[in-house]
């Protein structure tokens, strides 16, 4: 094998999302440079030595590993420490979508009671209640007059500010939603339809100023 | 013929249509012959109006821009400030060249698209870094309003069905509107095309209606005259149209 | 700085998923090894650039870039038609010439409303507005203080990182009106360059694969 395939073997177990099979590798370059192409498993084993030893002569912070299922690349262990760091913030998850939808209703109905954001969701929402008052994206204020007195939540300084909002006057309203969010694709399609027909009127009339020429 | 499919692509609105034919026809775009134009426009609103409605009343707003321009042109020139004419193109010219401006850069950045689609990043990370699931570390993470508006929607959406929303259906068609313009023209009085269009409430409506009129102008059973007022004209019925 | 901060700055930079800026990485080792630890911008950039040099040298396929204000790993772009062959859908996603045009006009002009971007494009622009929204190239930001308070919209770190840009400064000037009176043809121009350069790529990988053979 031609030495040349070394960074395109890189190049591939580098953008892989998953594991890469050496076979893979293999039928990945016969794809593109044809199947007459003499590279065998050995080569690419050869290959990504080759790299790692080229990683350790210039002190890089990465190797070339094989896990059960291909390679991969690996930071070496040695940075763990500092990695770390990076580590804490990945960890912190998105909020979810059933949390995310909870806060949406607390934004765009409040003052509201949990019975309300309930009646909306259908489902009990003490646990996502209680996270986004832990998260500070919601808080207590005072309680409603129905029945049972029950309390009410609304929406903090710090959800305006994470959303670059000024107050909360500047929440998108239902209806500028709405508006943006119209089944459009429809429109879309019409809009490209039309635009076709153009096209093919302008080409018409061209041919028809060629025919003209040749009579 | 492939020279006209390439120009084509990602041929975008009446702007467009009009950069188009400038081109096409090599014009000078800051002395665009305005009867010329509007005839080419006319005739692809004739294929537009045909198709759908909501999409043509972007054409057929340019059609009357158009149409006023050509009016204009006609009459004495205003003047600005300094006692120079105005040109009665120079809004519309304005409008082609800030368009064109976006297009250009729309191809610059096809150019950057292209390059970094070229490019891959690192695709596989478990390697690394060691999951923990911490219940509290939940941050608002790449979380935009849209995402916000998208929940309330869906949410909305969801409730067991007890809300509707009503939908309102705006039952009006061309035919319609030729019959109420007919018997409008019928009644004698002069009929303004503004005094027609303000009673409507609309947009839709008006477009038809407009629509309406051009139909009739081409089939002659109506005829137009210019008023007064520069953005108005008079429509008057033809006999035996 | 000592110089076996390289490879630290490597490990941090190849592990992130993100771009990663430059004071997290300053951050993420003072953290580790005290914050009376002498480290500035410049010892970054330099040591970036030095592991650049190395990774040039050696034939590697990926190298540092800047882009989003921070830094990432990326494959050179030669080695596309390999890795297309392990994503083959995912790299055809392109933006429509509608998309690219407002996005655009949203670029140079943000914060902008809708009403703006319409009075533009001559054309109603809901569903370009709601797609950029979806693939978060742009975000609502506040409202305009004009009539009818409209919402504003802005570019987002993707947008930068879309299309390989550091930050909004990078972008190419547009040109002024009146010289894009003075050539009409630009746009063509601008087109058959486009239109040439991907031609002689074409003809650069097939002379490659000729190279290839006779090597």
């Amino acid at each position: 094998m031609d030495n040349t395939y070394r960074s395109v073997i890189e190049s591939l177990i580098f953008a892989s999302e998953e594991p890469l099979p050496l076979s893979t590798i293999i039928k990945a370059i016969k794809e593109v440079d044809g199947s007459d192409i003499q590279i065998n498993p050995e080569d690419v084993e050869y290959s990504v030595e080759h790299s790692n030893r080229l990683f350790e002569e210039n002190d890089h912070a990465f190797r070339i590993i094989k896990i059960a299922n291909g390679y991969v690349f690996a930071t070496k262990t040695e940075f763990a420490n500092y990695l770390g760091y990076l580590s804490a913030e990945k960890n912190k998850r998105r909020l979810s979508q059933a949390a995310l939808e909870t806060l949406a209703i607390i934004a765009y109905k409040q003052p509201i009671t949990k019975p309300e954001i309930e009646s909306i969701r259908g489902v009990n929402s003490d646990y996502m209640i209680n996270t986004l008052l832990e998260k500070k994206l919601i808080v207590i204020k005072g309680r409603s007059e129905s029945i049972g007195r029950p309390l009410l939540y609304v929406t903090t300084d710090e959800f305006l500010k994470y959303f670059g909002l000024n107050n909360l006057t500047d929440l998108p309203k239902p209806r500028e939603i709405d508006e943006i969010m119209k089944d459009t694709d429809f429109l879309e399609q019409k809009r490209k339809i039309m635009l076709n027909a153009i096209e093919e009127e302008i080409e018409k009339e061209t041919q028809g100023d060629d025919e003209n020429e040749t009579e | 013929m492939s020279f006209y499919k390439i120009q084509l692509d990602g041929f975008e609105g009446p702007l467009d249509l009009l950069l188009f034919f400038i081109k096409r026809d090599e014009l000078d775009i800051y002395d665009i012959p305005i009867s010329k134009i509007t005839g080419d426009f006319m005739e692809y609103l004739e294929i537009i109006k045909d198709l759908d409605l909501e999409i043509a009343g972007e054409f057929i707003l340019m059609a009357a821009t158009l149409m006023q321009i050509k009016v204009k042109m006609l009459l004495p020139k205003e003047l600005d400030d300094k006692g120079e004419e105005i040109d009665p193109r120079m809004d519309l010219v304005n409008a082609l060249l800030e368009y064109k401006r976006y297009k250009e850069m729309a191809e610059e950045f096809m150019i950057f698209e292209n390059s970094q689609q070229n490019k891959a990043f690192r695709g596989y990370f478990k390697s690394d870094l060691k999951e923990h699931k911490d219940e509290l570390g939940i941050i608002l993470k790449n979380i935009t309003i849209y995402d916000l508006m998208l929940a309330f929607k869906k949410a909305l959406e969801n409730i067991p069905k007890e809300t509707f929303h009503e939908v309102r259906k705006i039952n009006v068609t061309i035919d319609q509107q030729i019959a109420y313009i007919s018997s409008r023209v019928r009644q004698g009085k002069r009929l303004r095309f503004l005094e027609l269009v303000t009673e409507m409430k609309d947009k839709i409506r008006i477009i038809v209606t407009f629509i309406a009129m051009l139909e009739m102008i081409r089939s002659g059973m109506i005829g137009l005259r210019e008023t007064e007022t520069f953005n108005d004209f008079e429509i008057f019925g033809v006999e035996n149209g």
